[in-house]
C-alpha cells in the first residue's frame, strides 16, 4: 500500500497512522536494534522522501520531523546520525541521484541503519578551496580502476566502511572536465588512513594516501568525465543541511559566554558588558536570520543566506570564544590534554573555553572558506563580476602548481 | 538561559508583497530622489501631496482596526511600508503621525483624533525628543492652572502636525498645533528629510486625552523603534543597491570596479548584515503584530542592529562612490543623514543595549 | 655672502644670526607686510633649503622651523601658508624640480610671499582613483596650446591665480604616456570656475571647466608627454607633507569626544566608557606612528608608514566623530546650516560635531582613496603581486569607458 | 586635556640592531619553530641550553647596570631581545627572569640573587599568576611565624627557576625552587611554549629581600607589560611575514593567492596595526629607558594595543594558510596560543584600558 496506490498524497496523519502500525508490530522495548531499524527501513519509514524500496513513501520532506519525533516519543532507538553525517547527508543524497538501481540497493540500507559508516574522499593537500584541482589519478585496468593519490580532511576515514572518491581520469582535459566521481571500499588494499593532528592536539580528521588501490568499474557513479558535476551535487546537499527546526535563543558560543556571565559575577568588569550585550545582539540576529532561512527553505525558497549564516557562525563562534577567555582571565591560561589522540564526542559545553577557541579556528575553513563564501555572494547573489581566472580552459596537466 | 519565545512569522505575506509593490509604485512616481532632495532647501519640507496619496491606500493607520477608521492590518504590513519609505528617505510624517501617535492613541482608546488620523485628514505627532527612547524620561511639560507650560525640542514629525500629543507626568494632553500659545520652530536638521519643530508651550490650553499614560507612551515609542528597524532596513538595501548598480558599470584602471575582490567582499558583508537586518526587523513586526511578550527584546534588539547596519551601508555607500559620494547632487548624503539620525532616534544602539541588559538578564558588575 | 663663500654648511646659529640681522634691518613693526615678506625671500630666509636668489640659502630642510620659530618670536608676519597650501605644497617643488630658471623667478617669489595663490587641476569626473585618466585635451596652435576638458575637486580655483594643470596631448599613446604638464593662468579666456557642492552644504571645491583655453607653451613644465612624472613627482610633495614637529597627544577628532565625555558627565553611560578608551589607545598608537614616521623621515629614511598613517587617520575621523554624533544624542540632531556658500576658515574645534562628523566622510577619498593606500602597502611594501589591469599597454583612446 | 610628554627615540639604535642580528642569528640556529614545537611534548619544555647561549651575550640582565653584573644597557635594549623571542616563540625565561624578576629585584635594592641572575647561573621568577596587572592584588601568600603558607596558580618562568621571588603582603621574599615544603606543578599550558606552574607553600622557609615592596612588585609588573608588548609586536611581524611568503608561492583557481585584493587589503590593514604596535612598543621602551613619568600611560597603551594586534595577526596568519594552519605541523597555532596567552598574561587589553581612565582622567559615569 502506497501514497500513490491510494489515491492521494501522503498526509501527516497518514503517515502518522503507519508509524503506529509499525510500532504495533515491532516493539521497541523487544525488538533488537538492528532489526528494527532494518524493519523501519523495509516499512518506508526512514527517510519517507525517499523512493519506496529505498526506505522510503516517496512522500514530502516536510513530514520527516513528525515521523522521527513519533518514533522517538515510542521510545524508539534512532540510527545515531551524529556518527554517519557524510553518509546520510553527503553520500546518500548522491547514490539517489546517481547511482544504479543496483548500487542503491546494495549501499542505502546499512547506510541509513548505520552499519555501515562512510566517508569523503575529496579534499586534496594541493587543492585547498579549489576543489576542482584534484591531482588523485584513476587509470583504467580491465573493469577496474587504479587509483593513486593523498586525500585530507577525511573526518571518519578510520571508521568509514565506503568512501565517496573524486578522482581525475583524463588529465588532458581542462580542470573541472576529467573528473569521475567512485565509491571506494575502505578496507580495499593500498588505502592508508593516518590522523590529522590539529590545533587542539586531537586528530578530529585524517590524510587518506591511496596507492595502486583498485575499484571497480560498478562502484562508479555518474559519467566518466562528470565527476564534477556529481561532487558540485553532493556539496550542494551538504550546505542544503544546514536549518530545520527552531535554533534555541542563546545557543552556541554565546550561550557558554553568558552563562559565565551570570553564574559568576565576580569575573564581571564594567568595560566588558557592553561587549557581552553587542555578542548577545549578533548572536541573536545571526539566530534569528537562520530561522527566517529555514522559513524560506520550508516554504520551498531557498535563498542564498546559507552561505551568510555560515559566514557569521564562524565569526561569532570565533569572536566570542576569544571573549570569554579574556573574561576568564588566568583559568584560560589552563588547557586540558595536548597529547595525540582521537577526539571524544562531547557536547560542545562540556568542552573548556580554551578548547572551543583553538577548534573554532577552524569554522573558517572547513565546508568553504569564509572567503569562498564572500565570492560566493557578491557573484551569485549581488552578480558582481567573478574573479579573473586562468585555470577554466587549459588542460589541468599545464596548470602552474 | 532565557526561554526562546516562538518565532512567527519572517517571511513577507502576498498582501504585504502587494502593500509594498504599490507603495514603491507611489515613490517611484512622486518620490524620486532629487526631488526629495529640491525640498530640503524649500520651506515645505514635508510632501504633504504624497502623504495624501498613502493615506488613499491605507497607510495613515494600518495597525488601526476598521472600526477605528484605519486599514484594519498590523504593525507588520505598516513595517513594510516603513522599508519602502526608508528606501525613498520619503519626507512624509508616517512615523510619527501613522507609527508612534496611533500607536499612543489606539493604546489610550482615544476616540475623536483617531479617525481623522487614519483617514489622512489629520496628522497628529508625539512632543518628545526624536531621541527618547522607550521608557525614557519624556521633557516636563507641567500644568498651572489648567494651562499648559514648558519646551519640548527636536520633534519628529510636527511640522505637518495638526495636533501635538503632549505628555505631561503621566497624563497625556492634545494641543492644536495653532492653539493660543504655543510655538512651533522648525530647526535646521542634520536630516533634512525628516525636519524636526521646537517647541515651546507658554500657557496653551490642551485637551486632557489620558490620565496613566506612561506605560503607554512607552508602548508607542517601542513600536515607532519597531517602524524605525524596517525604515532602516529599507535604506539599508538600497544603499547596498546602488553601490552594487555603480561599480557594475564603473570603470577604473582598465576594469569594472565591481570586479575588485575587496570591494566585492565588502559587499558581501554588507549583504549578510542586511539579511540579519530583515531577520531582526521582521522579527519585531510579528512580535508587534500578535502582541508578544517578547516584543521588548525584540524591538531593543531590532533597533540595537539596524540601526549599526544602517549606518554601515550608507557609509559604504558614499565610500564606494568615490569623490561623487560625497558631493551635494548625489543622494547618498541623504541617506547617511538619515541613516545617522535614524540611529541616535528613539535611543542609540547603545541604550537599546542597555535595556536587553535587563530583558534578558545579563547584569553588569554587581554593585 | 652664503654658506657657499663662508667655507662650511649653513648651521642653526648661523641662520639664527642673519635672521637678527635682517630683522634689525626690516622692523616688523614699521615695515609694510608685503615688502617685508618680498625683503624675508630676497634674503634666502623664505625657504631656506630652496637655492640661492629663490628665497633659500640652500641649508639643511631641517633649519626651517628654527628660521621660522625666529621670526614669529619677533612677531613678524608670516606668509599665511595655510592659504595657499597647493602652491607652497605641490606646485613649489614642482616648479623648482621642471621649472626652466625664468620659468622659477617668475612664479616663485610671489607664491612664497601669497601675493599669488595656486590650485592643482588633475583630478576629472572620469577618473576617480585612477589619476592617469586624463581626457582634458592640449592639442598645439603655434606657441600655444589649446585646453579642453573638465576638472574637479579643485581647491581654492576661485582665490588662484595660477593653477597645475595635467593634459592629455597625445591620445594615441597609452595612458599614462601622452600627458604633458602646464601651469595656466586662472584668468584665461575659456576657464570657468564653478563651485562644487558637498555633503555639508557648502563648497570647499569647485569644478573647473576649460574651453578653448590657450596656454602658451612657455608655461609647459617639463617634456612634452612626461606629464605622469611631473605629476608623480608634485604627488609625491603632498605625501611627503604629513608629519613633522610633535603632534600633541589628543589633538584631532580624539580630543573633541573626550572634551565632550570630560566636560559632560551628564552625557555619560557605562555602555561607551571602554569605547572612549578603545579611540583613545587608536588615536594615541595613530599619533606616536606618525611621530614616528617623523623621526624616519628626519634621519633620512622616509618610510612607506604614510599611507598607513592617512588610512588611520581616516577612519578615525570617521568613527569617532560618528560615535560623539551618538554621544551627544538629542543635541546631535541639530545641524547648523546647509545653505549653499564657501566654507569659512575655522579650526576643527569651532564646528560642530554633525558638520566634523559629515566631513569626515571626505577623508577617506581625498588625496588617494583608503583602498588606493591599500593596494599600494600590499604591493609595495608587502610586495603582492599587482592587481591584473588592462589599460597600460593599450592606446587610450581604444580604453572602454 | 593631558599634556603630551616627550615622544623621545621610537627608531632602532644601531646597537640596538646589532643586537637583534646576534640574538636572531642564535635563534635561527638552535630556536626553529619545530624543535620549539616537538619541546613541547617534551618534559624539558624549557631549552636551558637556548636560554645559557642568551645570557652569554647578554641577555639575562640586558637593563641591569655593570655593577651589579649586568649588561649596563636598558630597557630599549631588552625590548628588542623580547621581540626577537617573540617572533621565535622561543621556550626561555626571559621575560620572567630578565624581566620581571630583575626589575623587581632592581627596584628593591637586592645584591644577592641579581649578580648571579645577571651572568646566567640563575633563573628567578615572580611568584603572581601571569594574569596579573600591574597593581592587581597577588595572592594571599603568609606568613605564620616563620615559614611561609598559601598557594600561587599559573605562574611564568617558573619551571627553569631556582629562585621564587614571593610576595607576602607588603614583603618581599626569596624562595630556593628546591625548598622543603615547595611544590611546583607545571600545568598543561594553553601556550605550551610558556609553561605555567602552580606552587604551593606548605611550611617555607624564605628570605625577606624587601619590605614595604609592593610599589616595586607593580613597577616590575609594569616593566614585564613592556617587554611583552614588543614580544607581541616581534610575534605579529612573524605571523605577517610568514603568511605574505605563503601567499606569494601558493596558487589557487590558477592564480597565486596574494593576487586577490580582499587578501591584500586584509594584510595591508594588518601592517598598518603593526607599524602602529611597532611605535606604541618602542615608546613604552623608550619610557622605560629614560624613567619617563609616562610610563604608566606607555605600559598600558602597549599592552591594550599590541595584544589586540597580535591576536589578529596570529588569527589572520592560520586563516590565510587555510587548512594547514589548522594543524599541529604548522608553526600558526604555536603563534596564536602565545598572543592569546599573552593578551591575558599582565592583564587583558580591557583592564589596560580601564587603567588609562584613571591615568588620562577619562572617568566612567560618576556615581
Amino acid at each position: 500500500m502506497t501514497s500513490t496506490a491510494t489515491g492521494g498524497p501522503l498526509t501527516a496523519e497518514g503517515l502518522g497512522a503507519r508509524v503506529q502500525a509499525f510500532l504495533a508490530d515491532h516493539d521497541p522495548a523487544s525488538t533488537d536494534r538492528l532489526k528494527f531499524l532494518r524493519a523501519r527501513f523495509d516499512a518506508g519509514l526512514a527517510w519517507v522522501h525517499y523512493p519506496e524500496g529505498l526506505g522510503g513513501l516517496g512522500a514530502d520532506p516536510s513530514l520527516q520531523p513528525g515521523v522521527d519525533a513519533a518514533f522517538a516519543a515510542a521510545g524508539a532507538p534512532d540510527n545515531r546520525p551524529h556518527t554517519n553525517i557524510i553518509g546520510l547527508g553527503m553520500a546518500a543524497p548522491t547514490i539517489l541521484r546517481f547511482g544504479t538501481p543496483e548500487q542503491q540497493r546494495r549501499w542505502l540500507r546499512p547506510l541509513w541503519t548505520g552499519e555501515e559508516i562512510w566517508c569523503q574522499l575529496f579534499s586534496e593537500p594541493g587543492a585547498g578551496s579549489d576543489l576542482a584541482n584534484v591531482a588523485t589519478s584513476a587509470k583504467p585496468a580491465g573493469d577496474e580502476w587504479v587509483v593513486n593519490g593523498q586525500k585530507v580532511w577525511t573526518s571518519l576515514a578510520h571508521d568509514a566502511t565506503w568512501a565517496i572518491l573524486v578522482t581525475r581520469t583524463d588529465p588532458a582535459q581542462p580542470k573541472h572536465r576529467g573528473l569521475t566521481f567512485f565509491v571506494c571500499a575502505m578496507d580495499s588494499p593500498g588505502v592508508d588512513v593516518r590522523p590529522l593532528r590539529q590545533i587542539t592536539g586531537e586528530s578530529e580528521f585524517n590524510e587518506v594516501y591511496l596507492d595502486d588501490v583498485r575499484v571497480p568499474d560498478a562502484q562508479r557513479l555518474g559519467e566518466v568525465g562528470q565527476g564534477w558535476a556529481v561532487t558540485q551535487n553532493t556539496l550542494m546537499n551538504e550546505r542544503v543541511a544546514i536549518g530545520g527546526g527552531t535554533i534555541p535563543r542563546e545557543s552556541g558560543a554565546i550561550g557558554e559566554l553568558v552563562k559565565v556571565w551570570r553564574e559568576r559575577p565576580e569575573l564581571r568588569t564594567p568595560g566588558q558588558h557592553d561587549q557581552v550585550l553587542r555578542f548577545w545582539v549578533e548572536a541573536e540576529a545571526g539566530r534569528l536570520t537562520a530561522e527566517r532561512l529555514g522559513q524560506q527553505q520550508a516554504a520551498g525558497m531557498p535563498g542564498p543566506e546559507g552561505s551568510g549564516v555560515k559566514l557569521t557562525h564562524a565569526r561569532l563562534n570565533q569572536q566570542i570564544s576569544s571573549f570569554e577567555l579574556d573574561l576568564l582571565g588566568d583559568e584560560a591560561l589552563r588547557y586540558t590534554d595536548y597529547s595525540a589522540r582521537r577526539p571524544v564526542l562531547v557536547t560542545h559545553s562540556e568542552s573548556p573555553a580554551n578548547w572551543r577557541f583553538l577548534r573554532a579556528k577552524g569554522n573558517s575553513i572547513e565546508g568553504g572558506t569564509s572567503e569562498i563564501m564572500r565570492n560566493i555572494i557578491a557573484e551569485r547573489v549581488l552578480g558582481l563580476p567573478a574573479e579573473a581566472r586562468a585555470d577554466k580552459d587549459t588542460p589541468w596537466k599545464d596548470l602552474p602548481r | 538561559m532565557t526561554a526562546t519565545p516562538v518565532t512567527g512569522d519572517l517571511l513577507y505575506s502576498e498582501i504585504e508583497d502587494d502593500l509594498r509593490a504599490s507603495v514603491r509604485s507611489l515613490l517611484e512616481k512622486q518620490g524620486a530622489w532629487d526631488a526629495v532632495l529640491a525640498r530640503t532647501e524649500t520651506d515645505e519640507t514635508v510632501d504633504r501631496e504624497l502623504w495624501a496619496r498613502l493615506a488613499e491606500i491605507g497607510c495613515a493607520a494600518l495597525a488601526v482596526s476598521e472600526e477605528q477608521g484605519g486599514a484594519g492590518a498590523s504593525w507588520r504590513e505598516a513595517a513594510v511600508v516603513a522599508e519602502e519609505l526608508g528606501r525613498a528617505v520619503a519626507p512624509v510624517p508616517f512615523l510619527g503621525s501613522a507609527g508612534l501617535a496611533a500607536a499612543l492613541l489606539v493604546a489610550v482608546g482615544e476616540q475623536e483624533i483617531l479617525p481623522q488620523l487614519a483617514e489622512g485628514g489629520l496628522v497628529a505627532a508625539l512632543a518628545v525628543p526624536f531621541g527618547t527612547a522607550p521608557g525614557a524620561p519624556t521633557p516636563a511639560v507641567e500644568l498651572r492652572g489648567e494651562l499648559l507650560h514648558g519646551t519640548v525640542r527636536g520633534v519628529a514629525d510636527a511640522v505637518a502636525a495638526d495636533v501635538l500629543l503632549v505628555p505631561v507626568g503621566n497624563d497625556l494632553y492634545a494641543v492644536g498645533a495653532e492653539a493660543d500659545g504655543l510655538t512651533r520652530t522648525p530647526i535646521v536638521s542634520l536630516d533634512m528629510t525628516r525636519q524636526l519643530v521646537d517647541l515651546t508651550l507658554d500657557s496653551v490650553r490642551g485637551r486632557l486625552v489620558a490620565s496613566d499614560a506612561e506605560g503607554a507612551v512607552t508602548d508607542a515609542l517601542r513600536i515607532g523603534a519597531v517602524l524605525l528597524a524596517s525604515e532602516q532596513l529599507g535604506l539599508a538595501e538600497r544603499c547596498l543597491e546602488t553601490t552594487v548598480e555603480y561599480l557594475a558599470i564603473r570603470r577604473q584602471f582598465g576594469r569594472i570596479l565591481g570586479s575588485y575582490q575587496a570591494l566585492k567582499h565588502r559587499l558581501a558583508d554588507l549583504w549578510v548584515l542586511i539579511t540579519q537586518a530583515r531577520a531582526v526587523a521582521r522579527y519585531a513586526a510579528e512580535c508587534a503584530a500578535t502582541g508578544s511578550a517578547d516584543l521588548p527584546v525584540a524591538a531593543a534588539l531590532a533597533q540595537a542592529h539596524c540601526s549599526v547596519v544602517a549606518q554601515q551601508a550608507a557609509e559604504e555607500c558614499i565610500q564606494l562612490h568615490g569623490g561623487i559620494g560625497f558631493t551635494w547632487e548625489h543622494p547618498a548624503h541623504l541617506y547617511l543623514k538619515r541613516a545617522k539620525s535614524n540611529a541616535i532616534a528613539l535611543g542609540t544602539p547603545e541604550r537599546h543595549r542597555a535595556a536587553l541588559a535587563e530583558l534578558v538578564d545579563l547584569p553588569g558588575v554587581p554593585a
